[in-house]
């Protein structure tokens, strides 16, 4: 690793009203990484991606961005998923879609017209069809399911093409289908822009499929009597080699064949 | 079926609806005639018959001084600065409401002396508020503006605080500069709850019109109600307030078919008032 | 300052309509175009907010009475003349009892009213007339406006009040008039008071009203179809019908000639009703906590001489004008 | 930084927050210095000395007339009204408006009456009330009550509409009554909500207040400011203002304190004014 | 199938402003069955099982509850966990496992006090544990991670103990560790109290572990110019046999020693 990483973690703590959350997370991460992020739940994985994302500060240590200190708010280069997945409840399907573009190319109203607008429809065409939204164009959010609402998060955040993407359990809701068409769409992307992407999951599988490296979030330390008295931590980090990718794909054949041979 | 979950029909609905407005006519009739009866010129309780008449005549007929249809102009008077006075409001609520909500510094200049502000019943200062606005329109216009100000910029600037943390850093991820996050995602957000504020600022509206023209007007709705005060004509004055609700009630009523229309995505769940 | 546009403002009440009607027919406008200058002569209906406006220096002049011009204007400093004395209260200030009785059989009761108006002077003039003091009632502070409607709860036994209140209360509720301002002719006066420095710089808006004003009475005085058409719509404008106006009118004195104006104002007793008012206005503290005593404020009369500290005068009868309008040298 | 995202420091917010009181001061005192230098005895905008001076002599000199501390007997009388009328203002808006956010039945009956209630301007009905209520402090608290109830009553019934459908029907499934859903689902939720009412409420009740004693009375503070209005002293009307206004931010602020004490969960996310 | 279906559904259908969701859908479940329901994102799992709620009314067809129409409104032999899993935000975690029993046994007042509160609070202590909730138990909802809240709603649910648990996505944002130890509690408590279960997931995995019977939700009809044209329904029906069960197994054991051997 002779190139500076992309992302820095030094000695990173991190607590609640007094309560350890993470302490000592330490970790770097080269850019075009794909980091998949596992851990039982309530372990801290949310609020890590939140303090990548700016969201919140840490309590002690620091995050480092191409070698700087991270700033100290959002910014477009890094997009996000949240694991309650939020899109813009007044804005339809397709409005919540070009308006990243709308940000960028009319930095006064914010607001496409006329033509400029139709283009920018027309350009999420294909995003709609991939993401399986076309027919729900022009609903709102609250008219939708919450598979859709959450695809429709997650194309919102691919649309800004950031270079480092935080993913909070963005597949949770979505069935197998539709949850493969998003991985292709996700590493499509991934590869062509090399983004540096975290994301947390549930789902061993994905991170195994997906993922260059998996991060597990866990307590090191651990007193019966105050289980709230320390924080979680990086406890393991694996690069994702062929043998377990190959394990990985078996398990999947055996998964996938199931439901049309039962 | 629990009570909570029990919907009246439409018919139910309409019946309930028009009962609490029935028992109130059928307790005033009643007082009425009690008075009346008592003695027949009094002036506390006319009959609807009386009303009829003055209203008709306000409405109808010219008046001696000046040849206006008195009705007519009160209420064309009145309106004009209660729309003029609202429509201002309206504008600084919203920009000082949104400056407040989204910008921090604006909040630390503002929020405490709106605090303040907004606790100043304005009818004290009256007399401060006339001679720096003078005794025309403005100042009523402006009384509307100082009494109903404060309250609606508080109103939307908790509601543009209200507003997901999440949705705010979503923007700020998507590119959105500090102008734009303003003007696409707090804007539409706090536009309906500018409506319910002016719904909710009608009636002060209303009540600082009225102070106000009581002091210095020579016509309008307030001012009526208040010459005919000292003689205590409340066959004038019961109408004309039942007219000011009456008016009162139509705005309302538009404002909320306006949030309806313009803001569907923030109806689309639970009901409205 | 010399200047040409002038606003002079007043309230409804029946001495003044007169000001409202010679604004709308006209009369106004006319003798300003003759000085040469403009007057608009605007109504305010709230009676202390215009007074209080022309004290702020927002109009150049303002009708009230000689109590609220002493009390208000001159001891907050602003010099001001007496135009036109145009009335006194005749009968239009009263003092109701609803069980009935005598004045002195008040004793004891709540007496609602406008604290501090001349309705609480009054009071205070009637108590003496029988030897009773304001410690031996209760004063109720009661808004004008509502003083009818609130005559008809219990709670109320009496109240002192002015017309057409007072009118109203006789007509329609139970009560016996036991005191009113006849019996004390010639205190309580209604004037048009100007800005004495305004009126010095700018004689011809001293000549203009007064020159309108006189007009004005003339017409009412005549028995023209002209005079009822304007009868008529004085009683419009405060809010009555011309039967309800012209009993308002009968407990005015209204001065209709300039001659009879002059005959009241030269009046020694005029130095004595200021006197009393005076010491009213000092024992309630009206005067202002900084008065060391009734003569706090100087009062000058139409023949030079002064009540009260001569280095302080405030108010001033100025009769000038009024004498010009006699000799018919307006 | 992003405007939106720069939080001036706790020293700044303070120095920020005084910037407008004190321009506010300054201008006074500029404009009052302009009018003394004119007219020394000018009573529209009297030195800080001479309101003083008034005040101290309102606080620590017994009144010639009865020997009272008048600034005290004031506040005493006015702040018992205000009380008295905002906490059954508060009693009937919860119990109306939890019935029309609840039973449909309950809204059907109300909705439109307290819509087209709430839109009378009750100063103009005083006479009304005054008969009805007579000329006590009934009355003056009755003019608050109605002054400020309607307007509370569709503040907690549309919050009440409010609270996400998901949530009554959890509780259902979990075997509440409607009474059960009321008190411990609905009540609840619009308890800080009934705060929030009774903040908004304060100006209204204040403005109520001072016009009922300026009709009738013969203490309290309104009365005070109605009575030497007579007479243009401004050196006691404007700190009497002041100190309305400063009884009523504590008492926003005490309210404010109250409901983050006693609903926390209210105030995880976001900000308050 | 002698016996009385508990619940079956006839000919329902369901459209939204005019766009069908749901057409024909035709169902008989027997009491104890444990349904999983899989499907497409967006196809009406949520609708479907709202409408058993009473939370939403059939544009068409019934739904019979032991023989008899449902219930307009939703009753408590009805559990509900919703995709968006929702707790009452008021009350801590506590106070919102208690409150079931609380609306129980105080009609009146619907809250418990001094040691009926304390007992109430006592007996959740194992649930607690086992939900793993036990360090929050006196935080509030806004203050827990989504799985945290997740794991919240299902307690609050099965506290009930309903004759009928609809589950939607209940374990879609829990880790693998502690979503085998909600399989167990929710296992434990049907096979006790012969609930009838509707749940679902997008998990196959899951849907073969814990159900007897896999709905399968999807569009018969398809028009490609108008992909709203038509609703979904039941396409398959299966009954969940052993073999498929063992495949499972066989697919667990693989998965689950990766993270270990990588
Ligand atoms: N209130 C509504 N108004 C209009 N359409 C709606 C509404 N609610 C749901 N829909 C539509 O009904 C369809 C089914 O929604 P539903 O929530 O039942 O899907 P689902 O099968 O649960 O999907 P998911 O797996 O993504 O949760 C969707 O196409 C959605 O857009
Ligand atoms: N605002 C807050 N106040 C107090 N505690 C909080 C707050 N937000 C999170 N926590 C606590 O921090 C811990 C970590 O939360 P976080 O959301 O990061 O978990 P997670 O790993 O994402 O869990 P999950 O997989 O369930 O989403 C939890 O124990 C939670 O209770
Ligand atoms: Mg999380
Ligand atoms: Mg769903």
């Amino acid at each position: 690793m002779s190139r500076q990483p992309k992302l820095s973690v030094h000695d990173l703590f991190k607590e609640y009203d007094g309560a350890p959350v993470l302490e000592r997370v330490n970790i770097d991460v080269t850019e075009g990484a794909f980091c998949t992020i596992v851990g039982a739940s309530g372990c801290g994985k949310s609020t890590f991606l939140r303090m990548l994302l700016s969201q919140e500060q840490p309590s002690r240590g620091e995050i480092l961005l191409d070698g700087a200190p991270l700033p100290e708010e959002p910014t477009p280069d890094r997009g996000i998923v949240f694991q309650r997945y939020s899109v813009f409840p007044h804005l339809t399907v397709w409005q919540n879609l070009i308006l990243a573009k709308e940000f960028e190319q009319a930095p006064l109203t914010g607001r496409l017209f006329g033509s400029a607008r139709k283009k920018a429809r027309d350009e999420i065409g294909d995003l709609l069809e991939r993401i399986g939204l076309t027919p729900a164009t022009d609903r709102y959010p609250a008219q939708l399911s919450g598979g859709m609402q959450q695809r429709l998060a997650i194309a919102q955040a691919l649309v800004k093409r950031p270079k480092i993407l935080l993913l909070d359990e963005p597949f949770g809701a979505l069935d197998p289908g539709i949850r493969l068409d998003m991985h292709e769409l996700l590493l499509g992307l991934w590869r062509e822009l090399s983004m540096t992407i975290f994301m947390v999951t549930h789902d061993i599988n994905e991170a195994f499929k997906l993922g260059t490296r998996l991060l597990v979030f866990d307590k090191v330390r651990h007193d019966p009597q105050a289980p709230e008295a320390y924080g979680a931590t990086i406890t393991y980090d694996l690069p994702v080699d062929k043998t377990a990718r190959q394990k990985k794909e078996l398990a999947e054949t055996l998964l996938h064949d199931r439901p049309d041979s039962a | 079926m629990k009570l909570i979950n029990r919907k009246p029909s439409r018919r139910l609905t309409i019946f309930l609806g028009l009962l609490p407005f029935a028992a109130l006519l059928a307790t005033y009739l009643i007082a009425s005639d009690m008075r009346l009866a008592v003695n027949p010129s009094d002036k506390l309780l006319p009959s609807f018959q009386t009303m009829a008449d003055t209203m008709s005549r306000m409405a109808f007929e010219p008046d001696k001084r000046n040849g206006d249809y008195l009705l007519w102009t009160d209420t064309a008077a009145s309106l004009y600065r209660l729309f003029a006075g609202l429509a201002i409001s309206a504008v600084l609520a919203l920009v000082i409401g949104l400056a407040m909500g989204v910008l921090p510094v604006a909040r630390a200049f503002f929020a405490q002396f709106t605090a303040a502000f907004s606790l100043i019943p304005p009818i004290t200062v009256l007399p401060i508020l006339f001679i720096t606005l003078g005794l025309g329109e403005a100042a009523k216009i402006g009384l509307i503006i100082v009494g109903t100000t404060p309250a609606m910029i508080r109103t939307l600037a908790q509601s543009a605080l209200d507003i997901p943390r999440e949705l705010v850093i979503k923007a700020e991820t998507l590119g959105a500069s500090s102008w734009q996050i303003t003007t696409r995602l707090y804007l539409p957000h706090i536009l309906p709850n500018l409506v319910v504020a002016l719904r909710l600022g009608l009636v002060p509206a209303w009540i600082f019109l009225i102070s106000a023209e009581a002091i210095a007007s020579t016509e309008g709705l307030g001012y009526r109600i208040f010459l005919v005060r000292r003689y205590m004509a409340m066959d004038l004055i019961l109408p004309y307030v039942a007219w000011i609700t009456l008016l009162a009630f139509v705005l309302d009523r538009l404002l909320l078919i306006l949030s309806k229309r313009a803001f569907s995505w923030n109806h689309l769940e639970g009901d409205s008032l | 300052e010399v200047k040409t546009d002038f606003k002079v403002c007043w309230s409804i009440y029946a001495g003044w309509m007169p000001w409202g009607y010679l604004q709308d027919s006209g009369i106004m406008k006319k003798w300003a175009d003759k000085y040469g200058i403009n007057v608009e002569v605007v109504q305010l209906n709230d009676y202390i907010e215009s007074i209080n406006q022309y004290t702020a220096g927002e109009f150049d002049g303002c009708a009230m009475t000689n109590m609220d011009a002493l009390s208000i204007p001159a001891a907050g400093g602003v010099d001001t003349s007496v135009l036109i004395a145009g009335d006194y209260s005749n009968g239009n200030d009263g003092l109701i009892l609803k069980e009935g009785g005598d004045l002195a059989s008040v004793k004891g009761q709540n007496v609602n009213l406008v604290e501090l108006s001349v309705s609480h002077y009054f009071l205070a003039r009637a108590l003496e007339t029988v030897g009773l003091s304001e410690k031996d009632i209760t004063v109720v502070n009661t808004s004008d406006a509502d003083m009818v409607s609130v005559y008809g709860t219990p709670e109320i036994t009496a109240v002192a009040t002015w017309n057409p209140m007072l009118s109203e209360i006789l007509a329609n509720q139970k009560g016996e008039l036991v005191f009113d301002s006849s019996k004390i002719p010639g205190e309580i006066i209604d004037a048009m008071m100007i800005n004495t420095e305004t009126l010095k710089d700018n004689p011809a808006l001293g000549k203009a009203l007064v020159g309108a004003w006189f007009e004005t009475l003339s017409l009412m005085a005549s028995d023209t179809p002209e005079a009822m058409a304007a009868l008529e719509s004085m009683a419009a404008a405060s809010g009555t019908d011309l039967a309800g106006y012209k009993a308002q009118l009968a407990a005015t004195a209204l001065f209709h000639t300039p001659e009879k104006l002059l005959e009241f104002t030269t009046d020694p007793k005029l130095k004595q009703t200021m006197k009393f008012v005076a010491e009213f206005l000092y024992d309630h503290g009206i005067l202002g906590e900084g008065a060391p005593s009734p003569e706090f404020v100087g009062v000058e009369f139409p023949d030079g001489s002064v009540y009260g500290d001569k280095n302080n005068v405030k108010l001033r009868f100025d009769n000038s004008f009024v004498e010009m309008a006699a000799k018919g040298a307006l």
